[in-house]
């Protein structure tokens, strides 16, 4: 573009701040849709690595990263208690789903609650595909499976150890059932032919926060970009900007920054 | 190092299927790769046939097409709207066999064919004069070349044991069914467990070690 | 047979080869060119010249082993280019030959096999091979680490065994210690006499004019043969 | 085929700047890869040392590593709290060409070194008769082999063009700065966009089918 | 130089090569054993014996291109594994020699830069070789592509220009046309009263008797000498 208003741009002295997020956050387009509004603001560029939520953890712990955007609350704290990070705040959050085949062979539909719906489709042996990679999805599934007091094993449990959208795309292609979270769901629908089968659940609350590193563990590491990510997100403008993008005419993440 | 020692003399019963797995993916579709592959080697190696170039040039880029793309394509016959669908091969062993056995199957012919390339011209005008046929001529120049032969099997299987796309795509990772060694591992990165990745790395390393020394006791070099 | 009974432009009565107007160039050199050539059935022709001046690519030329070229070869009366008498009745042996992997029997048997002899006849047939050219203490030797001299024994050997009747031996004896040259001269006398037909190069005088009926000169590529009425 | 050539045709400018990209990733890795490579390859074939057997059964087996580990175990050289971390490498094009480097050089070493393994073994002798040291044995070999070196050397740009895993972990797939035709590739793949990650593993093809026609131009085929 | 001003264990005043005892074998037969023999600096010997005796075996492995063995060689009064003169002062021509891409005359400077022969002095030579092996016509032609004669010619020019003054010879005239032979004869005769060292094998009596002053003969891998005296 044009620098059509030069005096309005912020130039930081480091203006590269580099994020390690999950897929969902990248793969849903929630950031090619708010980081030039960021960029625009505040100078700075974010280079965004979209990785698994551990190896973005990982990343950080390691320095790799100035500033991380995931979404697995034991994991983040385990991450804070350690000291790698300097701060950490609620963003937004969505919620996790079941989907399956249209006809929904294990009938979720009008289950009580998502153990009850996971207890239905144990009981028909419908294939289910679990992330299996310890991911937010997949603890988050773990914990379901516990409260229906089911331990899955056998044949139609199949544990694939991949990305949430590869998990829906095998979920089709075996015409089987899978935990996703609302906003990778939204972005692959229409690539499937599944619907969603159980929603609504509280327990499926599926809450993102942003941890800026700990500056002390690298002198590399961009602190007043991360910082400057951080508050721009939790700002009224970030929260702002979150809540206005639509996918299919479809809300897929809720701010919910509270100082 | 010392990581990877102890996953496999701890006796991890997991980590020995997966490489059991991982094995077992890799012998089939290394086989079925050869099948092909080798005769075509040879037979651009023979063959003085209009478009030979292209068919030579073809061969040596599908190399540079990545093993996801291969994955794909192979899904796109084997998904169950695809023509094989009714086979049920996909996010089975027979998905994954099959598409490594389509993705080695190029590299085989490449490396036969580059291989014999080297093998002196008066072997071939020998088997004519002589008055092989095609087919044992063919025969015949496999033979001749056969250390360069074994070479490039052991090249496709190394790459089908190291691939990770098409086993993921075709496989899907099912734990205690398609999970292999890479896609452990490409699991492991993801979940941030780089240790026991490059522990992992190392254990298909030593397998392939191994491979390569025993295929060098059936085959000599004979410089 | 008599030529009558033959559809026109087929061969004369035992007629071999058939050259005519014949040109042949490694990319851009020429490196053979004969305005006509025939050689009859059952002559032994000497192919002779200084280095470089042709024969083995005349030689590899006759049996169908370069190509293109300009002009025409026929052998048995048709072109060389799809006649399947080319592989059935004559055979090249290299300057420098080399055997296949295996032993030097697998060697022998390997090219009777390929040459359609009966099993029956080709044992008997490796047999002769290995008493006439001295082979009893190498048959079981792996046939690639054999000396020059004795590779190109058993080279000269595999041809004769498979039972060619037209012979195309480049310097079939320059390798050769004395008493294997005798050996194969007087085997390949043997082979003229009974009706084969032979063509081969040699630098070696005693060769050429113990063996030949008949010399073709090779200088720089120009074939010309001493017998005059070549070309009609 | 017909959306790759529309999206190549239809000047979608990021699609340019990813073919680009991966390009000048590519050309760049594979020649930091040869420099190393061949002259190993060529002293393989020439040394007669100990523990040549293993070190060819190693540069063999490694083309078993999966990329990813590959790119992990370059990581941990150029990650920030790593050795060579000081230099800013990771997740930027030097990180991507230093992976792919590391990733292709034991290619090239091992399939130049299968590849001179054919050669006359009178060459060397001859080099060896007539005075040659141990670097010009060197030079020398590989020019007599230059039609198997080239051969290894667009094998490895092959493999380096078409890999995903190390230009994923090293090169981070950043938009506009490190995201490759591979990278695209996984991505839109894992988005279950197929008919566009197909697409564009056609387009790779092409280049790589391109690059392999050039080269057959440098190095003719001299049978 | 005096053999009293040496150490003890060199070479006797002008001794090329002392063999004891030595026993090669190409896997498990053995393909030469030789209890002594003594070959004088500016002797030429022949090599001679029946194809598969264990001529080519010895003159690789006098230059120290073949390995390991049993017993010792010494060249100029060391060792030959380890003995810089080895490369300097000798060079082996194959029984079918192979030349390096490029072109012919490439090869004659590429062998003169191994040899570390001065440019001045290169050029030279290599006229002086162009005009003696008759190489004109060659000069600029691709060394890869000669023929089998023209190909002998050039390797063995490229071993004289080199300026070895020990030169083993593999047959060095097998494939050459008679002109050639005749002036390679001239040449290696030539040579012989400069100085130099000859060794080569032979199955051409003319050659052998013309140009050698004494003879080794091979029978199934066992060399033994005319000369008596070899062994003290
Ligand atoms: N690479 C090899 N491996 C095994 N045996 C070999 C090898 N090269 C030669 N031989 C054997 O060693 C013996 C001696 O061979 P050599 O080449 O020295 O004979 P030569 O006297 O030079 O014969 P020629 O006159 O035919 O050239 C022969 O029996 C031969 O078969
Ligand atoms: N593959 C090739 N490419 C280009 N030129 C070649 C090739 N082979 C031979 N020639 C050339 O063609 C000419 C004829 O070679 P040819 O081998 O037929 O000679 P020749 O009469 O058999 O010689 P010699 O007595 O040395 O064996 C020579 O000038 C030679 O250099
Ligand atoms: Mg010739
Ligand atoms: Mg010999």
């Amino acid at each position: 573009g044009k620098e059509t208003a030069p005096a309005t741009r912020p130039t930081p002295a480091n203006p590269r701040v580099r994020l390690a997020t999950t897929t969902s956050t990248e793969n849903s387009g929630l950031l090619s849709y708010i980081l030039p509004f960021f960029t625009e603001d505040t100078g700075y560029t974010v280079d965004v690595v979209a990785v698994g939520t551990g190896a973005a953890l990982k990343l950080g712990e390691n320095a790799d990263a100035d500033v991380l955007l995931v979404h697995a609350r034991a994991q983040e704290d385990a991450f804070m208690a350690a000291g790698h990070g300097a701060d950490r705040r609620d963003v937004m959050y969505n919620d996790f789903i079941v989907i399956g085949p249209k006809s929904d062979p294990a009938g979720l539909k009008g289950s009580a609650s998502s153990a009850v719906a996971f207890e239905r489709i144990a009981t028909v042996a419908a294939p289910f595909v679990s992330r299996g990679d310890k991911s937010g999805t997949h603890v988050k599934e773990l914990d379901v499976w516990k409260a229906a007091k089911i331990t899955p094993a056998g044949a139609w449990y199949k544990e694939a150890g991949q990305g949430m959208e590869q998990v829906i795309i095998m979920a089709d292609g075996l015409q089987g059932y899978a935990l996703a979270d609302r906003g990778t769901w939204i972005a692959v629908k229409d690539k499937t032919s599944l619907a969603i089968c159980y929603e609504g659940d509280a327990g499926l609350f599926n809450p993102y926060g942003v941890i800026t590193v700990a500056p002390s563990k690298n002198p590399a590491i961009n602190a007043e970009g991360a910082k400057a990510f951080s508050s721009w997100l939790t700002s009224a403008r970030g929260q702002g900007l979150i809540a206005s993008y639509k996918l299919g005419g479809q809300t897929l993440f809720f701010p919910n920054y509270k100082p | 190092m010392t990581e990877a020692i102890a996953l496999l003399a701890g006796g991890d019963r997991e980590t020995w299927w997966t490489v059991a797995t991982s094995l077992r993916f890799s012998v089939f579709s290394t086989l079925f790769a050869i099948l092909p592959g080798v005769p075509l080697g040879a037979t651009l190696f023979l063959g003085r046939f209009k478009g030979k170039r292209v068919a030579v040039a073809l061969v040596n880029a599908v190399m540079a097409v990545p093993t996801v793309v291969v994955g794909l394509f192979v899904y796109s016959f084997i998904s169950r709207s695809g023509p094989l669908g009714a086979l049920g091969l996909l996010y089975g062993p027979g998905g994954v066999i099959l598409g490594q056995a389509v993705l080695a199957f190029p590299l085989v012919a490449a490396m036969s064919y580059t291989g014999l390339q080297k093998l002196d011209p008066r072997y071939s005008e020998t088997l004519l004069t002589l008055g092989a046929g095609p087919w044992r001529r063919m025969t015949a120049i496999i033979k001749e070349g056969r250390y360069v032969i074994v070479q490039s099997v052991l090249a496709a299987f190394g790459r089908v044991t190291g691939e990770v796309g098409v086993s993921m795509m075709l496989g899907g990772n099912i734990r205690w069914y398609t999970r292999t060694m890479t896609t452990t591992i490409a699991l492991d990165a993801s979940k941030g467990e780089f240790e026991r990745a490059l522990s992992l790395g190392l254990v298909l390393l030593a397998i392939a070690l191994a491979v390569n020394f025993l295929s060098h006791l059936a085959v000599r070099d004979d410089r | 047979m008599t030529a009558d009974a033959r559809p026109a432009g087929t061969a004369r009565d035992g007629e071999a080869f058939f050259v005519k107007s014949l040109s042949f160039r490694y990319e851009r050199r020429v490196a053979v060119r004969c305005e006509g050539l025939r050689i009859r059935i059952g002559e032994a022709v000497a192919f002779i010249g200084p280095n470089g001046s042709g024969k083995t690519t005349m030689l590899k030329l006759l049996n169908g082993l370069i190509g293109p070229f300009d002009g025409s070869i026929a052998f048995l009366g048709r072109p060389i280019s799809h006649n399947p008498d080319l592989r059935r009745r004559s055979v090249y042996v290299h300057q420098h030959p080399v055997l296949f992997a295996g032993t030097v029997r697998d060697n022998l048997d390997y090219a009777l096999r390929l040459k359609r002899i009966p099993k029956s006849d080709a044992d008997r047939r490796v047999e002769e091979a290995t008493e006439r050219f001295g082979l009893g203490g190498l048959l079981k030797r792996e046939a690639g680490r054999l000396s020059g001299g004795e590779t190109q024994r058993v080279a000269v050997a595999r041809a004769v065994a498979a039972g060619a009747d037209v012979l195309l031996l480049d310097e079939p004896t320059s390798s050769m210690d004395a008493e294997s040259e005798i050996a194969v001269r007087a085997l390949l006398l043997e082979l003229r006499r009974s009706g084969s037909t032979l063509l081969f190069s040699a630098h070696d005088e005693g060769l050429v004019k113990e063996l030949s009926d008949r010399i073709v000169r090779f200088d720089d590529g120009r074939a010309t043969s001493d017998n005059q009425g070549d070309l009609e």
